[in-house]
């Protein structure tokens, strides 16, 4: 039996709510979570206030609700099962080191930004900086995976290291941004700079997108030796990747230089 | 990341033989950019002014500017980051191809002609304005020329400053950094400075309704933003000070006139290098500053109950649980 | 010069190296001839900067405060802004470009002893 | 106002090591010799020193400013001080903002810094920024190394002019003295250039070279009666056998007052990265055999850091060495300054040869009325390290463990493992404190005598002596308690120190003309008003040389 929260006031300005995360509420009594503070704008407030809770001492949470306004639910988190049920805010995972969170609706900006390891799946869209480094910081995503069914925003992946993002959907601009590593599928394309100032890692596109005048086509009708492996390991996350498709692979940017591959679903 | 690498106004004009202005229109915009900084003055290792320097405009029209440069490079609009970013490839001897280059509205050799001549420049000076900063891309459009002056370097003396505009919107950012360690985006609601522009900055705040009250001043929102931002400024209880009743006084709850700063209002502005400059009024305003104003609300503020609660401290928000 | 050019007999009063604000070029150099009600003149400045300077008087040509669209005295209307920013839970402080330093700082300290948000014109 | 009963007092301008004395301050903040019948903080078993003075550190100004904005990552998991009713936030770490950087001084019990480096330009900045850091109080150098108008009069022989137009700026700037960077090396890196060989002419000059700039500079501070000497960063700071620069520049000195900074930077042997060595034992020989010149340590410590120097030309090679961020600032006629995020290693030979030679510096130089506590913060490390260097002056044992954690091949390279020294409590009260305040001219400072500054830091006695100083008991800053126990009670404001040199009027006529040429603000708009100096204490020279 796990923990249930069910919002039960709209919050007027954003609500930060980073103990809404399997790490604390595991160890939590009914009481001490009712408890449990939150940031309702400045104002700090008891869980309580915003939440009717069920259950107690359990790293598996669902949550319902619009929680459009809740940020950093599942902050760091590093065990167990987050359930959503509604739209949630930004930073959802943010920094996660392990675990699950599954979201039926759609998610803001920052999700799983900086994140380490486990799985963040959204059943919706999502906003811009998925798997992204914070500001300054030098690296985003490390490891793990994030999967978006449906589009997503701005700089998705900005200068990840390893892990792989699979948008469903399509991204706005600057997908891969300054990447470092790590894999970013995307099944219908983005808009544009694609893999700008990009060092290394591996973007895949299954539809046509624009690319940036700073990537040398290398190979054209080209069949990745590593499309089996990867299509392999998301099966068991339920994402099936078309078989026997050839690419076109190309190679930046340029500019840093990189060597980074964005390969295009050949026409 | 790359970084900044600036330098002041007065370096432009001893020292910098080839300027690039990208994106903006200083004939029109900055009208004394270049008679008091940039292209006609003289200097001792710049004898004949002008006739040293070479200016390069980059824009996606023909502005009023266009008459005072040695060369003009059109760029199709939405093109600039591409543009720069073959410029980065360029100067590293990169290949890009012609297609590739055609794409941004300019030839090889015009890219090949502009590339010699930075690295041929004995003082390289970048400078960008609205029509990069404020454009699709924005702030990796000016990323990505900070970027690309500091790579400079490797070859040459080489440097780039934003072309601020709107008075002393540098000095708020130069305040904020010393204050808070931030240039803007900044909440307080955790009792610490936080950052983070597109949650934090006032557009995506006010689109989103995630402020419950708003305190306006020296800017004018209600005229210049997006309608849905505007809306939420009428939902909310907002406070103007400014010189004028403008647009967002008409729809706020509290409008208090002040005195127009270095007319009738003493004090400091910042210019756009960062260098800060005394103000000196000339008129006797009947009505009190925006810096007594703002204090007697803080004044006013001390004397109501502090918002945290006696004995809370907040939670930083970090990578650790 | 302008139509509105003192008619009295009075010398204008001449300050020296003024500043303008208009735009980030913040030139100090600009020489300013005005009666105490207006500038009439302003050596050295560009055609923005003379518009900027010659269009403020010290003219009380606005209320001094309003409530609610009301005429209102400033400390009336300092009392009320006080009293709506320390209620709100998340009170916004935005603008800063045409203001002063001094006004600025007052500004930050503003933004954080309310626990809110502080933003300038730069996020655009 | 204040009475400090029972505490082991360690005053080292007084010659007091660890005597049981009560010390009182006065209603004006000072200490007196009367008793006043007021709060009384009962220290005994404690340990009573005057407050630290930073001789060199860079917390205010363009530089420092522009670093903040550089490293919001840092800032993310930095401390943070939360607000409270009457206490402005703030954030510590590599650069902390105005008000964290006077709680953290304050919080580890120093009371007075010195802001090292100021282009006059952005003076008017500094002291802004000077006024939002509270508690401590402050003094400025003006950056003159580079300043081409007085570069020019050098060229031309015009010393008396030089010496003018130095005074002039101190003046304008509202400043406390003179820093010099890296003598033409700055005004030669405007080009894209250095200076690194103190004998030939620098890059724009036919004869000026910056072993000239030295000696006039270091006469003119002495000749205009500046409490504080010429403040020196040599040339070719941070390079594989820059001894050699170090030492000669030190000739050039010609028995002239001067400070020093930074002397770690300035210590290698070797000819490459692969080769460097300390070279600390040859510097700290000149010092010992010349009492008229001070220095501070520029110490490292491992970890995360952000550099920022005027010196522009290494700040470059730094970037192309690390690949990281890089900001730059080049300021007209005067200076420059470079910015670069950076961490020192313990596994990286060459971090490791230079944590060994800050400490070595520190140790072998025989007097610590003559070496100073300092990380040239932020460069080497952050000030509110310093207790960690405290502690590895006072135990070997632990510089033993830590010497163990170098690479093997360190070995030959540095000579700390040898040095048996360890500092005393009075070594520590002179390098953190009287000695620096000595060196600054400032003699109410550092100093428990009747009349001086009440700023006292009362620690518990404990074993760990960087947990002991790291964690004063109580800091007490002009008679009134700042810390109480880890909190911080209050924040007043602190003072500002300015010289106030003399020079022939006309300066101003000669001025004018040169700075029309050079600068792009007005000539009137230039100098800092007095009034924008917050808590302004003016010294007045003694221009005894004068004619």
């Amino acid at each position: 039996m796990g923990i249930k929260l069910t919002l039960i006031r709209q919050p007027t300005v954003p609500l930060e709510a980073e103990v809404l995360c399997p790490d604390t509420l595991a160890d939590c009594s009914a009481d001490e979570i009712a408890q449990l503070t939150i940031y309702h704008g400045k104002r700090q407030l008891p869980l309580s206030d915003f939440f009717e809770i069920e259950g107690e001492k359990s790293d598996e949470i669902e949550i319902h609700g619009d929680l459009k306004k809740v940020r950093w639910i599942g902050r760091g988190m590093s065990r167990g099962r987050l359930k959503i049920q509604g739209d949630v805010g930004m930073h959802l995972g943010a920094y996660m080191r392990d675990g699950l969170i599954e979201v039926k609706g759609d998610a803001g900006d920052w999700i799983g930004a900086e994140m380490k390891k486990g799985t963040i799946r959204i059943d919706g869209n999502a906003g811009g900086q998925i798997g992204a480094a914070y500001r300054g910081s030098r690296r985003g995503m490390r490891g793990g995976l994030i999967h978006v069914t449906g589009s997503a925003g701005l700089e998705v992946g900005m200068r990840m290291r390893r892990g792989i993002i699979v948008i469903g959907g399509s991204t706005r601009d600057f997908t891969g941004l300054q990447m470092k590593g790590g894999t970013i599928l995307l099944g219908e394309g983005a808009e544009i700079r694609t893999g700008a100032w990009m060092n290394r890692g591996t973007i895949i596109s299954l539809k046509a997108l624009e690319v940036m005048p700073t990537f040398g086509i290398a190979i054209r009708q080209f069949t990745p030796p590593f499309m089996p492996l990867l299509a392999k390991a998301l099966v068991s996350e339920g994402i099936t990747l078309p078989e026997n498709k050839s690419f076109d692979l190309y190679n930046g940017d340029l500019a840093v230089p990189g060597r980074g591959e964005l390969l295009v679903l050949s026409s | 990341m790359g970084g900044k690498v600036t330098c002041t106004l007065g370096e432009v004009k001893q020292r910098a033989d080839f300027i690039i202005y990208w994106g903006g229109n200083p004939a029109e915009c900055h009208p004394r950019h270049f008679s008091k900084y940039t292209l006609m003055q003289k200097s001792k290792f710049l004898p004949k002014g002008r006739k040293d320097r070479t200016m390069v405009l980059v824009d996606i029209r023909e502005t009023k500017s266009v008459k005072a440069s040695d060369i003009f490079l059109q760029v199709r609009p939405g093109k600039d980051f591409e543009l720069i970013t073959i410029l980065r490839a360029l100067v590293k001897e990169q290949q890009v191809t012609d297609e590739q280059i055609e794409e941004t509205g300019l030839s090889r050799e015009a890219l090949n002609d502009l590339v010699s001549r930075m690295k041929a420049a004995k003082f390289g000076c970048m400078f960008f304005g609205m029509g990069l900063s404020m454009t699709r891309g924005k702030h990796m459009n000016s990323a990505a020329l900070l970027t690309l002056a500091a790579e400079m370097n490797a070859f040459t003396k080489f440097v780039a400053m934003p072309m601020r505009g709107h008075g002393n919107v540098t000095g708020a950012d130069v305040i904020m950094r010393w204050q808070t360690g931030f240039p803007f985006g900044i909440s307080f609601n955790r009792g610490y400075p936080r950052y983070n522009p597109g949650e934090f900055s006032t557009i995506d705040v006010l689109v989103r309704g995630d402020c419950d009250a708003a305190f306006i001043i020296g800017a004018d929102p209600g005229g210049t933003m997006p309608q849905p931002a505007i809306n939420h400024l009428k939902r909310i209880p907002t406070i103007v000070l400014d010189p004028h009743i403008t647009h967002t006084s008409k729809l706020a709850r509290v409008h208090i006139t002040t005195a127009a700063q270095g007319i009738a209002a003493p004090g400091t502005a910042y210019r756009m290098d960062e260098i800060p400059m005394p103000l000196k009024p000339a008129l006797k305003s009947p009505y009190p500053s925006d810096e007594e104003v703002v204090r007697r609300i803080n004044e006013a503020i001390a004397k109501k109950p502090f918002w945290l609660p006696e004995g809370s401290m907040p939670q930083m928000v970090t990578e650790q649980v | 010069m302008s139509p509105t050019a003192s008619k009295s007999d009075t010398p204008l009063q001449v300050i020296d190296n003024a500043t303008c604000t208009f735009c980030g070029c913040v030139c100090d150099d600009i020489q300013l001839h005005h009666d105490e009600m207006r500038i009439h003149k302003a050596k050295k400045a560009c055609v923005l900067g003379s518009a900027w300077f010659l269009n403020h008087t010290a003219e009380k040509k606005y209320p001094s405060a309003l409530i609610d669209g009301k005429e209102a005295t400033v400390d009336e209307a300092i009392e009320e802004a006080a009293r709506l920013l320390h209620e709100a839970d998340m009170p916004l402080v935005y603008g800063m470009s045409n203001t002063t330093c001094e006004a600025q700082k007052e500004c930050a300290a503003l933004a954080d002893s309310l626990g809110g948000l502080l933003d300038s014109h730069t996020s655009l | 106002m204040l009475r400090i009963t029972g505490g082991k007092v360690y005053d080292p301008a007084n010659k007091i090591d660890g005597q049981i004395k009560d010390l009182n301050i006065d209603a004006d903040g000072k200490f007196s010799d009367g008793q006043c019948d007021s709060r009384t903080i009962d220290a005994t078993g404690m340990i009573v020193m005057p407050g630290g003075v930073d001789v060199h550190t860079h917390v205010a100004g363009g530089a420092i400013n522009f670093a903040r904005a550089m490293t919001p990552e840092d800032h993310r998991r930095t401390q943070a001080f939360i607000r409270t009713k009457t206490r402005r936030s703030g954030l510590g770490g590599m650069a902390p903002t105005t008000f964290a950087t006077g709680y953290l001084y304050a919080g580890m019990g120093w009371t007075t810094v010195n802001e090292a480096a100021v282009p006059v330009l952005s003076a008017r900045h500094t002291h802004e920024e000077l006024a939002d850091i509270p508690i401590v109080d402050k003094s400025t150098l003006t950056l003159m190394a580079n300043n081409e108008i007085m570069l020019d009069q050098m060229e031309a022989g015009e010393y008396e002019r030089a010496r003018d137009v130095v005074a002039w700026y101190i003046w304008a700037a509202k400043s406390y003295g003179v820093k010099a960077v890296n003598p033409g090396g700055v005004a030669a890196w405007k080009w894209g250039g250095d200076a690194r060989n103190l004998s030939s002419p620098i890059e724009g000059y036919n004869k000026l070279t910056p072993g000239t700039i030295v000696t006039q500079l270091a006469r003119i501070c002495d000749d205009l009666g500046l409490p504080h000497p010429m403040h020196l960063h040599c040339n070719d700071l941070g390079a594989p056998g820059n001894i050699k620069t170090t030492l000669d520049t030190l000739k050039h000195l010609e028995g002239s007052r001067a400070h020093i900074a930074h002397s770690q930077y300035h210590a290698y042997g070797g000819d490459g990265w692969e080769t460097i060595c300390s070279a600390t034992a040859e510097l700290a020989e000149y010092f010992n055999s010349h009492p008229n010149i001070t220095t501070d340590a520029g110490a490292v410590i491992f970890g995360d850091t952000v550099t920022i120097t005027a010196d522009g030309p290494w700040q470059h090679l730094l970037y192309k060495l690390t690949g990281r961020k890089w900001g730059n600032l080049d300021v007209e006629n005067e200076t420059g300054c470079g910015i670069v995020p950076y961490t020192y290693r313990p596994s990286n030979l060459v971090n490791a040869v230079q944590w060994a030679c800050g400490l070595e510096l520190l140790l072998l130089i025989q007097s610590p009325w003559q070496v100073f506590l300092s990380t040239d913060h932020p460069n080497g490390g952050c000030f509110w390290r310093y207790p960690e260097i405290i502690k590895l002056l006072m135990s070997r044992d632990f510089r033993d463990e830590c010497i163990k954690k170098l690479p093997s091949n360190i070995k030959n390279k540095i000579v700390l493992p040898e040095i048996a020294r360890e500092y005393t409590l009075m070594d520590v009260a002179t390098s953190m404190s009287a000695g620096p305040a000595r060196a600054l001219g400032l003699k109410q400072k550092g100093n428990l005598g009747t009349g001086c500054d009440g700023d006292v830091v009362i620690y518990d006695q404990e074993d760990d002596p960087g947990e002991m100083f790291a964690h004063p008991r109580y800091v007490i800053k002009a008679g009134e308690v700042i810390i109480d126990d880890g909190e911080i009670r209050e924040a007043p404001d602190g003072r500002e120190y300015i010289a106030k040199p003399f020079y022939d009027p006309a300066t101003n006529d000669f001025m004018r003309p040169l700075f029309e040429d050079c600068y792009t603000m007005q000539f009137e708009n230039y100098p800092v008003e007095i009034e924008r100096v917050h808590g302004a204490s003016i010294h007045d020279c003694k221009n005894d040389q004068d004619s």
